[in-house]
Order: structure tokens, then C-alpha cells, then sequence
């Protein structure tokens, strides 16, 4: 069972880290603002998503846990809604 | 190298920049900035200050790292006050810099 | 030696000295319009008399005065210490800004019909600001504290400057700021290598510990060096005309009398309280020399100004210069010592005096004549006697001559530099007094002409008199007695190491 | 675990190489922008000295709201079209600078090796004192805060206070007694309003459970109301809340709660402790949560007012 929940933990951290580096790239790389924005926001959500998935497992206490969960859905809400007032933003610029 | 011996050179880095950038940007937000990376490199050599000091079951000083704590909020306190300053400056039209010699610009409203 | 670290009767006084005009911030702030005003007027007579009742317990017992905060004791908590030189730094802080205080009054009263006005909310809160910051400056025994304290003095002196919003005046106390929070991050820097060295920043508790190493060099270094930026010493004095020259006369002559005193103090304290057991001849000797450079600079300078306030305020940069010569000259327990160790305080209390006497005059100047160019004062001593009395009157303790305080301090300071072999530095201070002549003249003799000039307005009397009664005072410092100089030595480390 | 050390190089470069890029940028706003960035960064380099207290204390001030601070300055600075770079100083100069720069950051580079070892350190003072008369709490940084070091803690409110009426003192004679504008915004933007209402009540949550375990964890009094001061910024950027006039009383007693109640405990220390700023040893932990509380409301009113600027001045679109 232990062997199991590390084996989760590795693969979960293992899939967000690729989806930081992948978002990260695309932020580098990406031809326009919107569409390093679509990187940014949806990729990073996911990595960090993956990231406190694979430490729910190592967590301490109940509490930790839910403190990890509160810090994701925390960052769910400030990225998305940035992601909108950048998005405005740039949509005003072109105009 | 442990984490604190790079941390104080990286503090002693940190001040040598802040200091090439407050005596060569003439703009004084630019001077802001780079004081603030001074201020942060001389939190940072507080900083090993404090990690070299563990002991008794602490992994710091915990006098130093109190001292820092005060030391971040008088700074942040200090650059809110320049930039209260150079936003009134450039508000009552006058160019921002430094220079006691450059004369208002003639379309801006004078503070009376 | 552990009485340096208890609590002495009379160590409460200390604290309430603090307290109290950090209270009347507090109630200036709370209240705002007209009570700040008042809570600072009203507060001015206590803190006299806690400034004297201090100096009292102090001279009585012979020894500095300590309170440990929380009786906590160092180096884990702060303790507070007035020793002699605490204590005449304290009653001279009371008298300028109680003078202050009342000579702002008809400058900064709230107008009426408004609530509270901005500059006068500003002016009262910034004044007992300044004060608090010099208390704790002048007793304090942590070099983490005086940090502290030096920023408070930062805070409270930068928005004086800038009190009447001209753009000029903006950019001088952007200039200001900008100098004097170099000055403390390189004293910061310099306190946590202190502290790095030898884990504690009691000044006592460091004297007995610091060795002649890189560290503390460097540490001393530093913290002179952000010291001098503060005290405008040259060639760091580019900031001190612009930002002493446009504030409103009575911030002018606090600023320039005790602001820069402030800091000045803390090298004091640092070389001869922290680090007197470094032998530091030659750290010494460019001190002087930077000290004698700013006399003959900024006399020179003070020469060539149009403006009044701005000659004066070049005149600040020179006569802070002959305080640095208390380096070469008091260091080491010599027989020259103690005599330059007076005439260095003699000099701050002459300079205090005369300057805030100086930039009164210059304030009533101005409102009388709605100007304060040199060259337009023709015949204007013959219809502001009173005034241009003042100015001669502290003219002649800047210029060192008798009878006054700044000869006495010149006088000891040429004694004590033919004694101790050291006749160099006599130069600059005798050119410093001819300079000091020269620019003072410049002021009285197109006044004292023949020409006729209109009044904008005549001044107040109240004000004039509150001018002169500063002057005369720079004046009497000439016949002080001798037990200013005992007062001076109370707790000074070196004194005890005489035999 | 060997991997680490390779890490803290690799962080410590990254930290060089941002705030490079903020002196050497061209545009005031890119290096501004290199700031905020260099903020944060710094924040991880506290966790690995070991500093959880500081390194909040960095990622809510050096990072947070100096961030806002900064951003919303350069803006409107660059908004205003007269920044003037000034004239780029000659190659002289820059040498100079250069070298006396390089040679500040060696002689510091070669003290801080140079360091004694044994380190002192007042480690050992702190923890038995932890357990003494001092404070009874968990976390030493909040008793050296708090109880050995009550006078610098309290001096440096009274020194927040002062940067406040500093900031106000810069506005027009005019506008004295008006709201400080740079935060009011012409159109809410729906986002903006969504994250403000989603956003704050968890937040001052937040802020106040890191004020209440600073007793004994890391956090405390300042970390908390800065997270608090976040928070209202937020909600007034977002349009829901206004700022407050500069004479509002409620404004100005929050401000002062803080340094009042500290000195009113403090000089009653004299009469109820035997000493000035002494707490009774078996109160001592709920008279220094209470002091704390108050604490918690000056900076959260000061940090906002502190970015907001001076009175009565127009937002620039």
C-alpha cells in the first residue's frame, strides 16, 4: 500500500513537473501574448494540480492536507482571473 | 559550500549592483530600485548572520532574523515615501531627476 | 561592571523622556487639526523638565544614569543609558525645539474655517517626531535601536523639507531621502557584521569584546561612512544646502541645529563609546582632513551665495566640519583629550544655538522684506534692528570670537591641537573664522547702509526675541564653567583608563 | 541528498542574474517588473537559511505589495511621458562606479568568509528565555519581537505611522482631507470584482490564522496584517470597497492601535511589572496575542495607504 501511494506521489510530482517545464516553454516560446497566456494559466494549473496531488499522500496531517488543497484552489482563482484581465486587457489593445 | 556561505556572498553580490546602479542611473526610481537591492543584500548577510548562529536546538539566531523582520518593513516604509515623492514631482510637472538645476516645464502646474 | 546593565535610580525618567513625544505623535495624529498643535506646544514644557531632571540625576550621581527596558537585560534586551553627554545633548534638544515650537506657532496654526490643514498637521507631527528620534538617539545603549531611531529621524525630517510642496523643494528632499537611507543601510550593514562578530550589540557589552579584526574594521568603516552621508560632511554635503535652505524657517533651524547632530552623535558614539579601544590614528587623520576640507568648502561656498538661507545653510556644511577634528584630536586618553572632547561639544551647542538664532532671523527676513536675496537688504538693519542684532550676535559666535561659545570652542580646539604637536589643524580652523568673518559681513554691511527700503510686513515681536534669546544663549556658552566639561566626561569609557 | 548545494547555486545565480536585469534594463517599467520577480525569488532563498518568518515577511512585502507599489508607480510614470532617463552617465563614470562597486562587494565577500567560528550567537539566551520570565510562546522570533526587543518593534510602528503622514504630507494643499486615488478604478472589471469577493474572505482568514499560530510557528503580527492590507487592496482595486479619507477618525485610530495599545501596556508594565514594557510572567502570552491583534489592524491599514499615495490625486487611464 505504502509502495503504492509513492509510487503515486512520483508519477503525480514527475506529471506536474513536465507540465511546468511544457508551460514554461510555451511561454518562451509562443508567437503572441494570448497564446503564451493559454500556456501560462491552463498548463500551471494543471502542474501544480499534479504537484499537490502527489503530496496529498505525504502530507501530515489532515490539516496540511487540506492546507495544500486550499493553496491549489487559491491559486485556481487568482490564475484564472488574472488570466481574464490580461486577456481584456490585450483584447482593448488591439482595438 | 553551504547554503549560508553562498547566500552571504550572494548578499555581498547583491550590494555591489545596488551599488553600481544608485551611482549610475540618473532616474531616481532607477536609483529606488537599486537601492532596494542594496538593502536586500545587507538583510541577506544578516541573514548568515542569524544561520550561523544555530544552536541549542535552533537552526538560526532568532535575534538577527527579528532584526531583519524590522529591517524589511522600515525599508518598504522608506520606498513608499521616494515614490510618493517622485510621483508628486512628476505630478506638478516638473521632470523627474535629481538635477536642482532643471527649471519646471513651462505647461506645468506649479504645488500653490 | 554590572551596574552598566541594572536599572538606577532615576533610569525611569529616561523612558517617560521617550515616551512622552511618541505619545503626543500618537494623540497629534489621532486628534489632528488644532489639538496637534496644542498636544505639541503642551508636551514642550514636560519634556524640559524631563530633559533637566535627567541631567540633574545624571551630574548628581556622577555616573550614567541606566534603565533596562522590561528588565530584560542585554544583550537579549535593550538597556537605555544618559551619561554626561546624553545629558547636555538632551536639554539643549528641549530648549531648540520648544523654541521652535513657539516660534512656528504663527506660521503653522491651523487656519480658520478649515479642520485641519495640511501643513500644519505635518509641521506638528514631524517636530515631536524629530524630538523622540533625538531622545532615543542621544540614550540609547543598541546599535539596532539607534537604527531604528535613525530612521525615525529620516522619516520625520525628509517631509519638513518638502512641508510647503514647491518642486524644488520636492526634489531637494527626494535628494534628502535618498542620502540619508544610503547613510543607514550602510550603518545596517555595518551593525549585522558587528553583530556576526561577536553576537551582541550592547554598546558596553561590545566595547569590552571587539577586537582590531577585518570584521570590525569593515563594520566600523561602513557605519562611519553611512554616519558621514548623515551628517553632511564633505565631499557627502550635496544634499544639506538645497534641503536646509527651502524648508520653512523653524524646520531650517531644527534640521540644520540638531538633525545633523543626530547622527554626528552616533559617530561619537561610536568611535569613543563602541570601538575606543582601536587604535584608529590614521582612520583619524582623513576625518580631520575631510573635516577641515568642509570648513574651507563650505565657508567658501557660503561666500558665493545669492540667498540668505542658502549662505547659511553652506555655513552649516563648515561648521560641522570643525567637529570632525575631535577625531585626531580627543582620541586616546592624552592630556588634550578631555579639552577637545569639550571643545567639540562647545562647538555643537554654539553652532545649535547661533544656527537656529540664524535661520529665525532669516525666516522673519524674509516674511518682512518677501524676499531673501543678499544684494536687496540695503538699509534693512536700520528697520529690523532686533533682527540684524541676532545676526550679529550669532555671526560672532560662528566667526569664534569673545566672548561666546564658538570661540570658546575654537579657543580649546586650538589649544588642544598645539599641544598635542599636531599645529596643522589650526590652519583651517583660523581660515574657517576669517571665511566666517567674510560671509557674516557680507550679510551686515548692505544692511547697515544708508538706503531706504519698504517693510511687506513688520515682524512679530514675540519672534524676534525668541531669535535673540537663542543668540544671547550662544553667546553665554562663553562663560561656561568648568563643570561642563566634568558633566562631559560622566561614563566616558576613555576617561576611566586616565590615571 | 546531494543534489542540494547544486540547487542553491543554481537559485543564487538566478537571483544575480534577475537583479542584473533590473539595473541593466533599458525601460524603467521592464526593470520594475525585473523587481518584482527578484521579490519573490528572494523569498526561496530565506527558506533555505532557514528564515520561514523572514522569508513570508519578503514574499509579502519585497514581493507583494512593494510589487503593487512599484508597478502602479512606473505606470504612471511612464503613463506621464516625462520620465526622462536622463542622460546615460559617460564611460569615466561608469568605470569608476564599476570598480567601486566590485571592490565594495570583494571586501564583503572576503569579511564574510572571514567570520568567527565558533559563530556567537544568542540562540541559547533566546530558547531558555523562551521558557522564562519572558513570554511563554513557541516561536523565539515573536518573543525577541515581542518582549526583548518590545522597544524596536514599537519604534518601528511609530516609524510606519510616520512613512503614512509622509506620504499624505507630499499631496496638494487642496486635496488635503480627500481619499487617496490611485486605487479608484472608472469601471469595476468583472474579473477583478469576482476575484476580489472569492478572494478576500479567504484571505483574511488566512491572514489572521497566520497572526494567531505566530505565537508559536512561524507567522505573526506583521506577516498577518500584511495579508490583510493585500486583501483590502485588492477589494479596493477592484472598486468594491473605497478608500477611506485621509481624516477619517476610524482610519487614523487603526493606524495608531497598534503603537498606542503597546505603549499603554508598556508604561503600565512600570506600575503592574516592576519594569516599563515588562509583561506579568503569567499573562504574558495573551498580553502580547492582545497587543499583537492591534498590531495586526495598523499594518493592515498602513500598507494600503502606504501604496495609495497622497491625497487626491487622478487615477491615469
Amino acid at each position: 500500500m505504502i509502495a503504492f501511494l509513492d509510487l503515486l506521489s512520483i508519477a503525480a510530482i514527475a506529471a506536474g513537473t513536465f507540465f511546468f517545464f511544457a508551460g514554461t516553454v510555451g511561454l518562451l516560446r509562443f508567437p503572441d501574448s494570448l497564446s503564451r497566456l493559454h500556456a501560462l494559466t491552463k498548463v500551471d494549473n494543471l502542474g501544480l494540480g499534479l504537484i499537490v496531488l502527489g503530496l496529498l499522500p505525504r502530507a501530515e496531517s489532515a490539516l496540511s492536507a487540506l492546507k495544500l488543497v486550499v493553496i491549489w484552489a487559491l491559486v485556481l482563482l487568482s490564475g484564472a482571473s488574472t488570466a481574464q484581465l490580461i486577456g481584456r486587457a490585450l483584447r482593448r489593445g488591439r482595438k | 559550500m553551504t547554503p549560508s556561505v553562498i547566500a552571504g556572498l550572494l548578499g555581498a553580490a547583491l550590494v555591489g549592483l545596488g551599488l553600481y546602479g544608485l551611482i549610475l542611473h540618473p532616474h531616481p526610481l532607477r536609483k529606488l530600485l537599486a537601492f532596494n537591492l542594496i538593502g536586500s543584500g545587507v538583510f541577506l548577510v544578516f541573514g548568515i548572520v542569524a544561520r550561523r548562529g544555530a544552536a541549542a536546538g535552533l537552526r538560526f539566531d532568532p535575534v538577527p532574523q527579528a532584526m531583519i523582520i524590522t529591517g524589511i518593513v522600515v525599508a518598504f516604509a522608506a520606498s513608499a515615501v521616494a515614490v510618493a515623492l517622485i510621483l508628486r514631482l512628476s505630478a506638478v510637472g516638473r521632470r523627474v531627476t535629481l538635477d536642482p538645476e532643471v527649471p519646471t516645464r513651462p505647461d506645468g502646474g506649479d504645488a500653490k | 561592571m554590572t551596574e552598566l546593565w541594572t536599572t538606577t535610580p532615576g533610569g525611569y525618567l529616561i523612558v517617560l523622556a521617550i515616551l512622552l513625544p511618541l505619545a503626543g505623535i500618537i494623540l497629534s495624529f489621532t486628534l489632528g487639526g488644532r489639538s496637534a498643535e496644542r498636544v505639541a506646544l503642551g508636551s514642550t514644557p514636560f519634556g524640559l523638565a524631563l530633559a533637566c531632571a535627567i541631567a540633574l540625576h545624571v551630574g548628581r550621581a556622577g555616573k550614567p544614569i541606566v534603565y533596562v527596558i522590561g528588565a530584560l537585560e542585554p544583550p537579549l534586551g535593550i538597556a537605555l543609558r544618559a551619561d554626561g553627554i546624553s545629558a547636555i545633548m538632551l536639554i539643549t534638544t528641549a530648549v531648540i525645539v520648544t523654541a521652535a515650537a513657539l516660534y512656528a506657532r504663527a506660521k503653522f496654526a491651523t487656519p480658520d474655517g478649515i479642520r485641519e490643514s495640511r501643513s500644519s498637521l505635518i509641521f506638528w507631527i514631524m517636530l515631536q517626531s524629530i524630538w523622540a528620534a533625538l531622545i532615543i538617539i542621544f540614550v540609547s545603549g543598541d546599535l539596532f535601536n539607534l537604527y531604528v531611531a535613525l530612521e525615525l529621524l529620516t522619516f520625520a525630517a525628509v517631509p519638513l523639507v518638502c512641508i510647503d510642496g514647491r518642486p524644488e523643494t520636492l526634489v531637494a528632499a527626494l535628494r534628502y531621502l535618498l542620502f540619508a537611507l544610503f547613510g543607514s543601510i550602510c550603518y545596517l550593514l555595518g551593525v549585522a557584521l558587528l553583530y556576526g562578530a561577536h553576537g551582541t550589540l550592547d554598546i558596553p557589552l561590545l566595547a569590552q569584546r571587539v577586537q582590531s579584526t577585518p570584521v570590525v574594521w569593515t563594520a566600523a568603516a561602513l557605519m562611519t561612512g553611512g554616519l558621514l552621508a548623515k551628517t553632511a560632511l564633505f565631499p557627502l554635503h550635496l544634499w544639506l544646502p538645497p534641503a536646509h535652505a527651502n524648508a520653512p524657517a523653524a524646520a531650517s533651524a531644527v534640521l540644520s541645529s540638531l538633525v545633523v547632530k543626530g547622527s554626528f552623535f552616533l559617530t561619537l558614539r561610536l568611535w569613543f563609546y563602541v570601538l575606543p579601544g582601536l587604535s584608529a590614528d590614521q582612520a583619524a587623520m582623513v576625518i580631520g582632513c575631510l573635516g577641515s576640507a568642509a570648513i574651507i568648502a563650505g565657508s567658501v561656498m557660503a561666500l558665493r551665495q545669492a540667498r540668505l538661507k542658502l549662505l547659511i545653510a553652506y555655513s552649516t556644511v563648515a561648521q560641522i566640519g570643525y567637529l570632525f577634528l575631535v577625531f585626531p584630536l580627543a582620541t586616546g586618553a592624552q592630556s588634550w583629550s578631555a579639552m577637545s572632547w569639550s571643545a567639540c561639544f562647545m562647538q555643537i551647542l554654539a553652532h545649535a544655538f547661533a544656527k537656529a538664532a540664524m535661520f529665525f532671523s532669516a525666516g522673519l527676513l524674509a516674511e518682512a522684506l518677501g524676499h531673501d536675496q543678499i544684494a536687496r537688504l540695503g538699509g534693512a538693519a536700520r528697520v529690523l534692528p532686533l533682527t540684524f542684532l541676532t545676526i550679529a550676535l550669532s555671526g560672532l559666535s560662528l566667526m569664534g570670537l569673545p566672548p561666546s561659545g564658538g570661540f570658546s570652542a575654537k579657543w580649546l580646539m586650538l589649544q588642544a591641537s598645539i599641544i598635542s604637536g599636531q599645529w596643522f589643524w589650526t590652519l583651517p580652523i583660523l581660515a574657517g573664522g576669517l571665511l566666517a568673518a567674510g560671509y557674516v559681513y557680507r550679510i551686515l554691511a548692505p544692511a547697515l547702509s544708508d538706503d531706504r527700503i519698504s517693510l511687506k510686513s513688520s515682524p512679530k515681536r514675540s519672534q524676534e526675541v525668541l531669535a535673540l534669546g537663542l543668540a544671547m544663549i550662544a553667546i553665554a556658552l562663553g562663560f561656561m564653567p568648568q563643570t561642563f566639561s566634568d558633566i562631559l566626561e560622566i561614563g566616558r569609557p576613555i576617561a576611566a583608563a586616565l590615571p | 541528498m546531494s543534489l542540494l548545494p547544486y540547487l542553491d547555486i543554481c537559485l543564487a545565480l538566478l537571483v544575480v542574474a534577475v537583479a542584473f536585469w533590473t539595473i541593466a534594463a533599458r525601460d524603467l517599467f521592464a526593470s520594475v517588473v525585473g523587481y518584482v520577480a527578484y521579490g519573490l525569488l528572494l523569498a526561496f532563498v530565506w527558506i533555505r537559511l532557514y528564515a520561514p518568518d523572514v522569508a513570508l515577511t519578503e514574499a509579502a512585502v519585497g514581493g507583494g505589495v512593494t510589487g503593487v507599489l512599484l508597478i502602479t508607480a512606473g505606470k504612471r510614470l511612464g503613463g506621464l511621458r516625462n520620465v526622462g532617463q536622463g542622460e546615460r552617465p559617460g564611460f569615466g563614470l561608469s568605470l569608476v562606479a564599476g570598480v567601486l562597486a566590485a571592490a565594495v562587494a570583494g571586501a564583503l565577500c572576503a569579511v564574510i568568509l572571514m567570520l568567527p567560528d565558533p559563530p556567537p550567537s544568542l540562540a541559547p539566551e533566546a530558547v531558555a528565555a523562551i521558557h522564562g520570565a519572558g513570554a511563554g510562546l513557541g516561536n523565539p522570533i515573536t518573543a525577541v519581537l515581542m518582549s526583548y526587543r518590545s522597544f524596536d518593534t514599537m519604534l518601528e510602528k511609530m516609524v510606519l505611522i510616520l512613512a503614512v503622514v509622509g506620504v499624505w504630507s507630499v499631496g496638494a494643499d487642496n486635496a488635503w482631507g480627500g481619499a487617496p486615488a490611485p486605487f479608484r478604478v472608472s469601471k469595476p472589471d468583472a474579473p477583478m470584482v469576482f476575484l476580489a469577493q472569492m478572494l478576500a474572505p479567504v484571505g483574511v482568514l488566512i491572514g489572521i490564522h497566520i497572526f494567531w499560530v505566530g505565537a508559536d510557528e512561524p507567522g505573526g503580527a506583521f506577516q498577518g496584517g500584511a495579508l490583510l492590507a493585500a486583501m483590502w487592496m485588492v477589494t479596493m482595486m477592484a472598486g468594491v470597497a473605497q478608500p477611506p479619507r485621509v481624516d477619517a477618525r476610524w482610519l487614523r485610530v487603526a493606524l495608531v492601535a497598534g503603537p498606542a495599545v503597546f505603549l499603554v501596556i508598556g508604561l503600565a508594565g512600570g506600575v503592574v511589572a516592576g519594569s516599563f514594557f515588562a509583561y506579568p510572567p503569567a499573562l504574558a502570552k495573551p498580553i502580547i496575542l492582545f497587543i499583537e491583534a492591534f498590531m495586526v489592524l495598523s499594518i493592515a491599514a498602513a500598507l494600503p495607504m502606504l501604496v495609495a499615495g497622497s491625497p487626491g490625486e487622478r487615477p491615469d487611464r
